[in-house]
């Protein structure tokens, strides 16, 4: 729970990464992110119930992370190489200076250093002429309201397809724990090799991760580089 | 700072007639200081050609625009007051006929943008008018009954699909879902505008 | 009688941002003629020490209140406002501001997340402005005059590091990187839900 307290801070990954590489004092690097990868994770696994309409965002950068941290911890895996994870880094340093340019603009508005235009004088005294559109009839008139009702379409449907996308990992939870009910032991190995695509290995692992938590499972690994057993606990 | 330019910011937001003794309370300035400051604003606009002038009567003045400029002024006024509607202010418009009385914050919910000059824009041209609703407290807008007539209407009602139109649930959620998403600086921009034109 | 001089009265008149290419038509004059009277008034504001400024953004230009004078004005009219902004929107914003106009997408690439609801919010509240980029045949958004007077800039070129953070070449290329693996990402989602309901 104390981690939800935390996140209630960040306004998106990118914010929490951030913040995350300068509590260690680090450099925007490869290895840094690697390095704050752990504690990403960690927050993300105990923001689901929490945003789930974020949790699509995260996911994004959770990928990107875990991809840069497997290639030195497991060589076995093997994914698709078409992410070069130099982006990450490239756009996180980007992300920083908009970062810190939004610190000083706030800075700017307090100072009040407004400026204002002139009071509309014909608002003060309006004189009204009346001037119809022209060639405006009732059907007109209906056709726009129509297209102003079909406008909202999309925003109506904003959180609804957010939250659709963020369904995955509980299903992988569910869907875990019902091959551990069957079997008690099984390898992180097989698990990955299952896996259709990057985002299904990121999912799953989110989703061992949360077991773990849950103490519904228990993780080993004999050495470095080796495969990871999961047990049923 | 001088004088003359807090003098000339002050008199140019106004847009109407201020007193010399109101001047010199915002200014905290002497009477002499006062017309020392006006008479140098006045003349530097004259000497450089300026399209701006001081009009000074007794113990008021304002700020206008120079009486060379006034034909072209004056055809500016016009062409904007009637000219062609854009489609934002046409969509208002049929937000209004459909769903009035409704308050500004509620017609900018559903159009997803600030609508403050648009509606100034409609009010000008006689569409729609501008009254208090007692119950919200707020000001409602709705369609003038000269509107109605131009387009052959006794009452909204005769709208095309008015009873589905004004009832549209998606209305309902957008309003619903926007709600809670409204934050102080949006108030507090209005709250200006308001003692602005009071 | 000069352009210049007809040009201020038009800006005075227009109580709003007014249109370079409306302000041609209303002026009946060149582009480099509008360009070359704007330069004018704008220099000789600041060299006469007025209390007036030019603000002006791409194709629009209005007449406000010069930036040294925003105390006295802000107590003649009481404004009170404190310019308080959530994180996100100060964040959208600073975007915005230096990159605009920008797409939606190129925006959620910088801060990394869903974009949708807080543009939907800035616009409401009149701080951000939509609208149709003909090359790109997308919509992008600029920040409004209305959030360059709470900064009190007369040009967004003013603001700090703005050559740097508005000219960053890597930008483009990474986010070209970035949309396609946004893309791929959700196209995995979808394949993982499509074989879940196999």
């Amino acid at each position: 729970m104390a981690y939800q307290v935390k996140l209630e801070q960040y306004e998106g990954p990118f914010e929490l990464l951030l913040n995350l590489i300068e509590q260690e004092k680090l450099k925007i690097t490869e290895i840094s992110l690697s390095k704050v990868t752990e504690q990403f994770i960690k927050h993300l696994s105990s923001v689901e119930e929490l945003y789930p309409e974020e949790l699509a965002d995260f996911l994004v950068v959770a990928t990107k992370l875990l991809l840069i941290k497997s290639r030195a911890l497991l060589p076995y895996l093997q994914v698709d190489d078409d992410e070069p994870e130099g982006n990450l880094e490239e756009q996180l340093k980007i992300y920083r200076e908009f970062h810190d340019a939004a610190i000083k603009m706030e800075s700017k508005i307090k100072e009040r250093n407004f400026t204002y235009g002139r009071v509309d004088s014909r608002y003060l005294a309006p004189e009204i002429i009346f001037t119809p559109p022209a060639d405006f009839d009732q059907g007109d008139l209906r056709n726009y309201y129509q297209d102003v009702l079909d406008s909202l379409e999309p925003i109506i449907k904003l959180p609804s397809a957010a939250i659709a996308k963020s369904v995955t990992l509980k299903e992988k939870i569910s869907h875990l724990q019902q091959t551990l009910a069957s079997k008690l032991e099984m390898s992180f190995k097989d698990l990955i090799n299952q896996a259709e695509n990057k985002t299904e290995v990121i999912v799953t692992f989110l989703a061992l991760l949360e077991l773990v938590k849950q103490e519904f499972i228990c993780v080993k690994q004999e050495n470095n580089f080796e495969d990871i057993k999961i047990q049923k606990i | 700072m001088k004088l003359k330019q807090q003098l000339e910011s002050v008199l140019f937001v106004c847009s109407k007639f201020l007193k010399k003794s109101k001047l010199k309370e915002i200014l905290n300035c002497k009477e002499e200081e006062l017309k020392a400051a006006l008479a140098e604003l006045s003349k530097e606009y004259e000497t450089r050609e300026s399209g701006l002038a001081l009009m000074q009567d007794g113990d008021r003045v304002q700020m206008i625009t120079s009486p060379q400029c006034s034909e072209i002024v004056r055809q500016y006024i016009k062409d904007e007051r009637t000219g062609e509607l854009t489609r934002p202010s046409l969509e208002t418009l049929a937000i209004i006929s459909y769903r009035g009385p409704i308050t500004k914050a509620d017609i900018e919910m559903i159009r997803g943008v600030n609508c403050s000059l648009i509606l100034r824009n409609l009010m000008i041209r006689g569409l729609v008018a501008e009254r208090q609703d007692k119950k919200k407290g707020v000001p409602v807008y709705q369609v003038t009954f000269e509107f109605m007539q131009h387009l052959g209407l006794k009452e909204l009602k005769e709208l095309p699909d008015f009873e589905k139109l004004n009832r549209e649930l998606k209305l309902g959620e957008v309003l619903l879902a926007q709600n809670k998403n409204k934050e102080d600086f949006f108030q507090d921009l209005e709250k200006v505008e308001e003692k602005k034109h009071e």
